[in-house]
Parts: structure tokens; C-alpha cells; sequence
């Protein structure tokens, strides 16, 4: 029966079971979220922030993820798009300012329309800090690198008790909509305005499960000892097991100075000497000339 | 040779806030150190409000009206703080699930270990000596959450025994789970009770696993303890616990009503060995 | 309707702490948090993948989560409903941890006005009178996606994510979209929710406890 | 034809698990049958399978005829087969036990008089009095909120119901009280009954027909009464027949029948036996 298991179920996605990331310390690999998540705010130029996209891509594909997990975010990326394009199409703000062109047999402006490519491409490259992290951390990874960078014990307990709680309710959803099926509801023939009223059905019982958990599970806190400052009986520090299990190694110091120096790197440049705008980019040129404007 | 009384109840009554009327009226109970005491009654008895009491939970963090006192190791409860409580008392819930707040099995057996104040150095082999117990050593990795409901149990009973209580309450441990799963929680418990260092107490509706482990059976009824005694001597009078609305082991019951019947004298067996044995020698030893 | 008979006495509002009550804040106040941590994860990320727009959360009931924590756990609520967003947005990836980060205001508006609104003007969850109705409608949804909207649409132009001209389209959108989710969602959990949690120990009646 | 017909059923969880591998049976009218095996042996995936609840990813189960993976078939289904969950904090979401009851028909479309007669039967049959309609079912104790479980699904007067863990926490009196209920309604309103359980002694004393499954296939099906004498196969699924019948099995060198079921059967057993033997011994005594 034991198949060879690739890929673990987390809370919040899967992640595989061997990476190379996992030799990386947690806190580094948090900075690895944050650096993609902020560099790109400082970076208007879509090449690099299209870059930033394709070194994600490639470290999804170096962290041994199997990229048909990430299908789940294309409906996303694509309405996305649409939505600012269409935004951009409709709105384009004062036309007397703007340089109009025309394709398939429409108006369209071209400042907006860029405007509209650079967040884009800025968003998405976010967007794939985010979907590299949750693809290869679990969350007790998550946990361990608040704790490596002090967020208090109580923080990252009520952290990973909603996250775990997330996940009974993902569960309890799934029962409460067997237990409605079972009584003649048909979701398959059922108007808008029903689905709706189904929010009351599954948001009750959703309730009433929550709410006797809140109680079994403060006795079972107080059972164990857990006071509301989390401090340990003894007075003093509160041990931290699970955080000294994992040691900063040379290699997570240099991960972290490099992206740190990138970062730095960026942000000075864009303040200090104004690079990275859009007006140095050729795919920008490359668009107008596509566009004949 | 004095015996240190691990728990004492004495004129014991408790209300819930909302409540109209007393959980527990005038509860008197002493256990022994080290001893293994069942326990047993209807559901709404007062059972599980009675360990609750014992635990601390009652008055710490359940309001009500209180009157008498519970006192552990010569403690009034009343006046000890949670922390202190956890490394005297661990409690198990029935309901493993509810229980859990981790996200992976070590994790929630560190827990507690962290709260009470456990050095670093010391909890990776409480770990190991918990989960080892328990028999969940391979599982510390996987989310408590991901695994049988036997195993879940199994876990909840490491994380609790990771503290080295002194006392250690199991309400209804075997209630949500298989028969597998029932059979290796009656397993740890005869482990645990041949170590001899903890005292360990039983709430349970199956009283065919437990009974033979046991050293006393209490019996709650209506918010009272009606009965306590030695389990051979507390099924002696069948008409006594059926009116309680307990159901003894089924070996026991054959043999009282067989006893009724004029066709066996000897002592009630609790388990199937000792019922294995008296039917021989009922039915191959030429009766009496 | 809510024509049966309570035990409460008329004109006691459930915010009033009864002679002899002791509140204080407990475990079980930082768990229902927790908890509702969870349920507002749920609801936020099954809203955003139901209609995925992204960052622009034209079909969001999460609003309506972050009203009701207010209202019923108080300060415990409108931390939940500052955070959840957080974790919600990032795993139906409809806005990257930087555009969460600056809806935090709106977050703690969209929670922290329900939640003050009831106290103060002493309106029943349960959504017994026309002047409860009115409380939770004007404060609790209209004006709490109002001031949601508004900074929301200005944390999306200031990302670059839609045009300047586009703002006030997008804002009405937004208030819209946001409102009518809440009022239809709001209102049946204040309805049918609320006897539960007001009789539970989990229920805030000042800010804390 | 039967009630039940489940046909080479397989199912498969998503995250890859294999719960059933082609399960094949019928279960007629009449019939009180009870599931039996291990955690993850199948037994609720194949009941939620044969309410509807789960679409097989293979083979197919017919209920009266109707294949129950089809589309549009719920509201048939729901008049045939009704399934009561083991939490009833997962199924009750209304204000009022009347209308928590009367959900099934409302949803059933049918008009008020109708529902009215519909709900005050289930509530009686349940055991659930009139004086609680207006209560919320959130607050009355758990054995109560079972009991408006059943009724609710009883409002829609299923021919079979399916009865996950009904005894799962309760105490002996509770225990009686529901399975007490469940037999009356097979004896006497001619329900097909299914229960999913651990408990053996239940599954003795009620049942008519056992079906032990395990990893996800028939291990045994016949006479509750013939499948406990299994007891080498049942350990396979880790079930132990109860306590009487285990007594009696290790008794049969001494002729005590290896398929008693309960305390009272074996009782009379071995009433039987010492009778046969105290003929025998007084002939030996004699010699």
C-alpha cells in the first residue's frame, strides 16, 4: 500500500517532501518571502520585476515543487489582468493628455494601458513571494521563524492555533455540507438567491461547533498549564524547544546579507539616482513601436 | 505505615453559574497514593465534574458556587496556580480532537512541557520517554490532527504523561475510538500502573477493560458517590449497580446470575481469564 | 419573529453587567480569537476563489466576519479581523503580503465601528428592534465599507494597481460589493448566531471581557 | 427487488487513499444490518456512499432502483434512505426544534399541513416531547440533540435509515434508549435500519445481519450470529465478538455452542450443559 510519497499536505497548500530549501534555517527562508513580496514596490521597470517572476519560477522548480499545484492560481492571474486592463480601457483618466492608438478597431490610451503591464507585472511578481513560500514551508516552519526573529510565544501561539483551526473548519464545512445534502437539499438545482441562504446553514452549525471547541479547548489549555502571559511555572524565560532545534547555519547568513544587499542595493538606487522607472524599459519601447505610437 | 492520600474530597458541593441546581452535592472521596481507582456512573452524573474539581478547572477557570474543599497531596486546589496543577495533575479529555492546539505531535507534547517550565536540555527525552510509552515515537512529525483516532488518543495521553504528573485523570479515554485503539489505551494503563509511581484515575462507561486494573471503583450517581469499594467487592451486589445504571463486564454478570441460579458459589471473575477458568472448573471440574 | 417571551427583562440591554457579575479576561477569550481567526480564514478564502477578482474584493463577506467579531468579542474580535485578512489573501493569492499590509486600517475600521457602535448606542445583537436594525445597517455595513472602500481603493491606486480616474468607480464598486455581501451575511448570523454566542462564556461585553 | 444494491463500489479521497476496493452487496427491505471494522476499514466512506452523500469513483450503488451518483436525484433519494450524522452539532442550524425538524419536508416541497402532521409524528417517534419545539437545539444536551437528529430525518419518512455511531458517548440507559428506538422502528414501522458501530455488545443484541469490512473491502456478511463464531477472520479488522460469545467460544471442547450472543444466551447455555454433564456425572459418581 505505502506509495513513495513526493509531496506532504500542509494547512495551507502541499509542500514536497525533499527540497533543498529544507536545508535553509526557517527565518531564512521567511526573508525569502519578504524580499520578493516588498523589492518589488521599489521596481517600476517590468523587466526586473518580470526577472523576479522567472527566479521564483526557478526556485519553485530548483525546490523540487511540482508546478501543477500552482495551476490553482492561474483563474486568479488571469481575471486579475483582465480587471486592470479593463480598468485601464474604461478609465484612462484625461484623454487630452494621453496618446491614443488603436487596435482591433478600438481606442485605446497608452499611458494607462502601460501603467496597467507595470503593476501587473509588479503585483504578480509579489504574488509569487507568496506562492514560492506557502509551496515550500510548512507551518510550523512559519512558526519557528516568528520565534527565531521574537515574536512573542503567546503571538505565535494564537497563530498557529487559528491556522489549525482553519483547518477544522475546512473539515466541518465539508461534514455540514454532507449533513445538508442528507436532508434533500440539491445544490445542483438551486437559484442564486438559495445559495445564499445556504451562508445561515453552514454558518450555524459552523458556529455552534466553534463555540463548544472554544471551551474544550481553554479547559485543555489550562490542563496543560497555559496561563494567559504564557509563562512558565517556574518564572523566568519560557523554554523554546522547537526554536533551538534549528541552528542559523554560514549558508543563511549569506542568503540573508545577499538578499539584504540586493534589497538595499535597489531601494538606494531608486531613491538616490531614480532608476528602475519604466521610462528605461524596452519592452516599453518595443510596445510602442508594436502599437505604431 | 500512614497512607498519603493522593486526593481528598471532602463535603464537596458545586453549582454552575447557569445551573439551577448542585452538579455535586456533599462528595466525600479519598484516593490513595499510587493507587488505581475507576470510575463510574450514568452521563450528567456529576463524573466528569468531579475530576474537573480535582483538576482545578473547578472554581479556576468555571464559575459557579463552590462550598467545601478538594485538596491534592494535601493542597487545597483552590488556592494553586494552573502551572503548579499541571505538574500534579494531568487530565485527558475524551474527546482527543478537542484537545489538540499544535500543528505536529511533538509540538503538542512540548507544549505542556514548556508551560510547567521544563528546561531545554530535558524535554527532547521526556519526548522520547512519553512518546515511546505510547507507542506514537514515529508519528512526532505528522499533524496531530492527519492520524487514526486511536493513535490521536495515543498522543493525547503522551503529551499529558510527558509532564510526569502525579495524578493522572483519563475522562472517557476510550469513548471516540476502535477496538484496537480502545485496547492499546487499556495497555498503557497497565503499564502505567506497573510502574507503580503515578496514581492514576479512570472515568469510563466500558468497565470490562478497566475493571480488572482497578484497586477501587467509585460509583457517582445524582451528583453523589454512592459507592466505592474494590471491584470484586463493588460487583458482588449486580442488583445494587444495575439500578445505578452501570453495566458490569459481561463475565461477571454470567456468573452472578449463574450464582443465583444455585449453579456457582465461587468469587465473580472481572476478566475473560479468570472466566475462562471458572467456567472449567464449573463445567469440567465436576461443578463444586 | 422575536415575539416569544425572554426571561430578560424588558429594557436590560445585553451589554449591561449584571450585580455581582465578575468579568475578567480569560483563555477561552484568546482561543474564540484563535477560532475566529480560523473561521474568518475560511470565509475570506472561499469568498475571494468564488468570484476571483484578486485584490479588489468585489464579492468579500469577510467584511461581515470582521463586524461580528466586534460586536460580539470585542477588542479579541477586531484584533481577528485585522489579521485574518493577512493569511486569507495569501493563500487564494488575491493580494500579496505588502497591499494586506496597507489595508490594515480599513481592516480594523471594518471591525472596530460595529463594534462601537452596538456598545455605545446600545443596540442587541439579536437585531430585536427597528433601532438595532439601524445601528447595524448605517454603522456596522454602510459606513464601514464607506471608510473601507475609500481607503482600500486608495491603497490600490497607490500600488499602481488601478488608475487615478478609475478610483471613484472602483470605490463605488467596492462599497457595493462589500456591502451587500455583509448585509445579507451580517444579518442572518447577528439573527441566528447571536443567541448562541450571547449566552456563551465566549461573548465580550465591554472591550476586553 | 432490494432495497440496497451496491455493485463493485470503489472509492478514492482525493489526497490518493484508497477507502473502498470493490465492495459488492444487497441489503433488502427489513433488514437491521450493522457496519462493523477498523478506523479507515471503509465503513463510513461505504455509507456515505450508499446515501449519496460521496460519488463512488467506481462501481455504482442503486437505492429502490435509482442510481444515487446521478444528478437531480436528491430529493428521490432523501424520500428512500436518510443518514444521521455522529455529531448533531454538524447537522442542526435552526432556532427551533420545529423547524429543525420540518427542514427535510419544507425542502421536500410540501405544503404546510402536510409538513405539520409530518414533524409532530418524527417528534413522537423520536422521543422528542411537544413542549420542546420552540427550544434551540444548541442548548439542550446531546443526548436530546441526537434524538432531533433522528427526527428530522425521520420527517421525511425514509424507508432505511443509516445511523452513524449511535451509542458513541453515551451511557447504558442512552445506549438502550437509542437502540431500543431504532429496533422499534424496524419492528414495527418496517424501517430498514443500517448502524455503523464499535460496539460488539450492541451489534449482538440488535443486529440481524453483520457486515465486517476491512481496508476497504467485505471481509465477512451473513447472521450476526455466524459471524461472530469468525472470530480468527474478525481479528484481521482488529473486532473482538463480545465478551459472552468470547467466554463461550473457549468452552466449546466442553460442548457449550460457539454462537451465543449475549450474557442471557449463554447463561441458558450453560444451564444446558450442566444439566447434560450432572446426568453424565452421576452415573460416573456411581461407577
Amino acid at each position: 500500500m505505502p506509495k513513495a510519497e513526493i509531496a506532504k499536505k500542509t494547512l495551507l497548500g502541499v509542500v514536497p517532501v525533499d527540497s533543498p530549501f529544507y536545508r535553509f534555517h526557517p527565518a531564512t527562508r521567511l526573508m525569502l518571502l519578504v524580499f520578493l513580496s516588498v523589492t518589488p514596490l521599489f521596481v517600476d521597470l517590468p523587466e526586473i520585476n518580470l526577472a523576479l517572476i522567472a527566479v521564483a519560477l526557478f526556485l519553485l522548480r530548483w525546490g523540487k515543487v511540482q508546478l501543477g499545484q500552482i495551476k490553482r492560481y492561474l483563474p486568479l492571474l488571469f481575471t486579475v489582468a483582465l480587471f486592470m486592463f479593463t480598468v485601464a480601457y474604461l478609465a484612462p483618466g484625461d484623454r487630452a493628455m494621453l496618446t491614443p492608438f488603436k487596435l482591433l478597431g478600438l481606442t485605446f490610451y497608452l499611458e494607462p494601458i502601460w501603467w496597467a503591464f507595470v503593476s501587473y507585472c509588479r503585483l504578480i511578481a509579489m504574488l509569487f513571494g507568496a506562492i514560492l513560500y506557502f509551496s515550500t514551508n510548512r507551518e510550523r516552519d512559519l512558526l519557528v521563524a516568528l520565534r527565531t526573529i521574537r515574536l512573542p510565544f503567546a503571538a505565535s501561539y494564537v497563530l498557529a492555533l487559528s491556522l489549525r483551526s482553519a483547518g477544522m473548519f475546512m473539515e466541518d464545512f465539508a461534514t455540514i455540507r454532507e449533513a445538508q445534502q442528507a436532508r434533500g437539499l440539491d445544490l445542483e438545482s438551486m437559484s442564486i438567491a438559495d445559495k445564499v441562504k445556504l451562508y445561515t446553514m453552514y454558518a450555524v452549525p459552523l458556529f455552534a461547533v466553534a463555540l463548544r471547541r472554544a471551551d474544550e479547548i481553554s479547559n485543555a489549555l489550562f490542563a496543560r498549564g497555559y496561563t494567559l502571559s504564557a509563562r512558565p511555572a517556574t518564572g523566568g524565560k519560557r523554554s523554546d524547544y522547537l526554536r533551538k532545534q534549528y541552528r542559523l547555519l554560514a549558508r543563511d547568513w549569506v542568503a540573508i546579507a545577499a538578499m539584504g544587499l540586493v534589497f538595499g542595493a535597489v531601494v538606494a538606487l531608486r531613491i538616490g539616482w531614480g532608476a528602475f522607472t519604466d521610462d528605461a524599459s524596452l519592452l516599453k519601447a518595443l510596445f510602442r513601436w508594436g502599437v505604431g505610437v | 505505615m500512614t497512607v498519603r492520600w493522593a486526593v481528598e474530597v471532602e463535603d464537596f458541593s458545586w453549582r454552575y453559574q447557569q445551573a439551577r441546581e448542585f452538579a455535586l452535592r456533599d462528595v466525600h472521596l479519598k484516593i490513595p497514593e499510587g493507587s488505581f481507582t475507576l470510575v463510574v456512573g450514568p452521563n450528567e452524573s456529576g463524573k466528569t465534574t468531579l475530576m474537573l474539581a480535582i483538576k482545578g478547572l473547578i472554581p479556576h477557570s468555571l464559575p459557579g458556587t463552590l462550598r467545601g474543599t478538594v485538596r491534592v497531596f494535601g493542597q487545597p486546589v483552590e488556592h494553586t496556580s494552573a502551572p503548579v496543577l499541571a505538574k500534579r495533575v494531568g487530565y485527558v479529555f475524551g474527546d482527543p480532537e478537542a484537545q489538540f492546539t499544535a500543528l505536529t505531535v511533538e509540538e503538542e507534547i512540548l507544549f505542556g512541557l514548556e508551560n510547567i517550565g521544563v528546561p531545554e536540555e530535558e524535554i527532547g527525552e521526556r519526548i522520547r520517554w512519553a512518546s515511546e510509552l505510547t507507542m506514537v515515537a514515529d508519528l512526532l512529525d505528522k499533524p496531530p490532527y492527519d492520524i487514526s483516532g486511536g493513535q490521536k488518543q495515543r498522543v493525547a495521553i503522551a503529551s499529558v504523561l510527558a509532564m510526569r504528573p502525579d495524578i493522572l485523570i483519563l475522562d472517557e479515554p476510550t469513548s471516540m475510538i476502535d477496538p484496537l485503539g480502545k485496547d492499546q489505551v487499556v495497555q498503557i494503563c497497565a503499564e502505567l500502573k506497573a510502574t507503580g509511581s503515578m496514581t492514576i484515575i479512570v472515568v469510563e462507561h466500558n468497565v470490562e477493560a478497566f475493571a480488572h486494573l482497578a484497586d477501587q471503583v467509585v460509583l457517582v450517581y445524582r451528583g453523589q458517590v454512592v459507592r466505592v469499594a474494590p471491584p470484586q467487592e463493588f460487583f458482588e451486589d449486580l442488583a445494587f449497580v444495575a439500578q445505578h445504571e452501570v453495566s458490569p463486564p459481561q463475565v461477571t454478570t454470567l456468573f452472578a446470575l449463574l450464582r443465583e441460579r444455585g449453579l456457582y458459589n465461587g468469587a465473580l471473575p472481572l476478566t475473560d481469564e479468570e472466566g475462562i477458568a471458572a467456567g472449567w472448573q464449573l463445567l469440567a471440574g465436576e461443578g463444586r | 419573529m422575536a415575539t416569544a417571551p425572554e426571561s430578560a427583562a424588558v429594557g436590560v440591554s445585553v451589554w449591561e453587567v449584571e450585580p455581582g457579575e465578575r468579568r475578567k479576561p480569560g483563555i477561552v477569550h484568546v482561543v474564540m480569537m484563535a477560532l475566529f481567526i480560523g473561521i474568518g480564514i475560511v470565509v475570506g478564502t472561499l469568498g475571494s476563489l468564488a468570484i476571483p477578482i484578486g485584490f479588489v474584493s468585489l464579492f468579500w463577506p469577510g467584511q461581515a466576519v470582521q463586524a461580528l467579531g466586534g460586536i460580539w468579542f470585542g477588542a479579541w474580535g477586531v484584533i481577528a479581523g485585522m489579521f485574518f485578512p493577512f493569511i486569507s489573501n495569501a493563500l487564494s493569492g488575491s493580494a500579496p503580503i505588502p497591499v494586506s499590509a496597507a489595508y490594515l486600517p480599513a481592516n480594523f475600521l471594518q471591525g472596530f465601528l460595529a463594534a462601537a457602535g452596538f456598545r455605545w448606542l446600545k443596540a442587541d445583537p439579536r437585531l430585536r428592534t427597528w433601532r438595532d436594525w439601524a445601528v447595524w445597517v448605517v454603522i456596522g455595513v454602510l459606513l464601514a465599507n464607506f471608510l473601507g472602500a475609500f481607503w482600500g481603493t486608495y491603497v490600490l491606486t497607490w500600488f499602481g494597481l488601478i488608475t487615478e480616474a478609475a478610483r471613484p468607480t472602483a470605490l463605488f464598486g467596492w462599497f457595493i460589493g462589500n456591502s451587500v455581501p455583509s448585509l445579507i451575511f451580517g444579518s442572518i448570523l447577528l439573527k441566528y448566531v447571536s443567541p448562541m454566542i450571547l449566552r456563551s462564556k465566549t461573548f465580550v461585553k465591554g472591550w476586553l471581557a | 427487488m432490494a432495497l440496497i444494491e451496491v455493485e463493485d463500489l470503489r472509492f478514492q479521497y482525493p489526497d490518493g487513499t484508497l477507502a473502498l476496493d470493490g465492495v459488492s452487496l444487497t441489503i433488502e427491505r427489513g433488514e437491521f444490518v450493522a457496519l462493523i471494522g477498523q478506523n479507515g476499514s471503509g465503513k463510513t466512506t461505504l455509507s456515505k456512499c450508499i446515501c449519496g452523500l460521496l460519488r463512488p469513483t467506481g462501481g455504482r450503488v442503486l437505492v429502490d432502483g435509482i442510481d444515487v451518483a446521478k444528478r437531480g436525484v436528491k430529493r428521490e433519494l432523501v424520500r428512500r434512505i436518510g443518514y444521521v450524522f455522529q455529531n448533531p452539532d454538524h447537522q442542526l442550524f435552526n432556532s427551533e426544534v420545529y423547524d429543525e425538524i420540518g427542514y427535510g419536508p419544507k425542502n421536500l416541497g410540501l405544503p404546510e399541513r402536510e409538513r405539520d402532521a409530518l414533524i409532530r409524528e418524527a417528534a413522537a417517534v423520536a422521543g422528542v416531547h411537544e413542549s420542546l419545539f420552540h427550544e434551540h437545539p444548541f442548548f439542550l444536551p446531546k443526548g436530546l440533540r441526537q434524538r432531533v437528529a433522528i427526527a428530522a430525518t425521520l420527517a421525511m419518512r425514509p424507508q432505511a435509515i443509516v445511523v452513524d455511531e449511535p451509542t458513541t458517548g453515551q451511557d447504558l440507559r442512552q445506549s438502550l434508549e437509542v437502540m431500543d428506538f431504532l429496533s422499534e422502528l424496524w419492528r414495527r414501522q418496517g424501517h430498514t435500519i443500517v448502524i455503523v458501530t464499535h460496539e460488539m455488545p450492541i451489534v449482538a443484541a440488535y443486529a440481524q445481519r453483520t457486515i465486517a469490512l476491512c481496508q476497504g473491502r467485505v471481509l465477512i456478511d451473513g447472521p450476526t450470529r455466524e459471524v461472530f463464531t469468525h472470530a480468527d477472520l474478525l481479528a484481521q479488522t482488529y473486532v473482538k465478538p463480545p465478551q459472552a460469545t468470547r467466554l463461550a467460544q473457549t468452552w466449546t471442547a466442553l460442548g457449550v455452542r460457539p454462537d451465543v450472543l449475549t450474557v442471557e444466551e449463554l447463561v441458558a447455555e450453560l444451564e444446558r450443559v450442566l444439566a447434560e454433564r450432572r446426568g453424565v456425572g452421576t452415573r460416573r459418581a456411581g461407577s
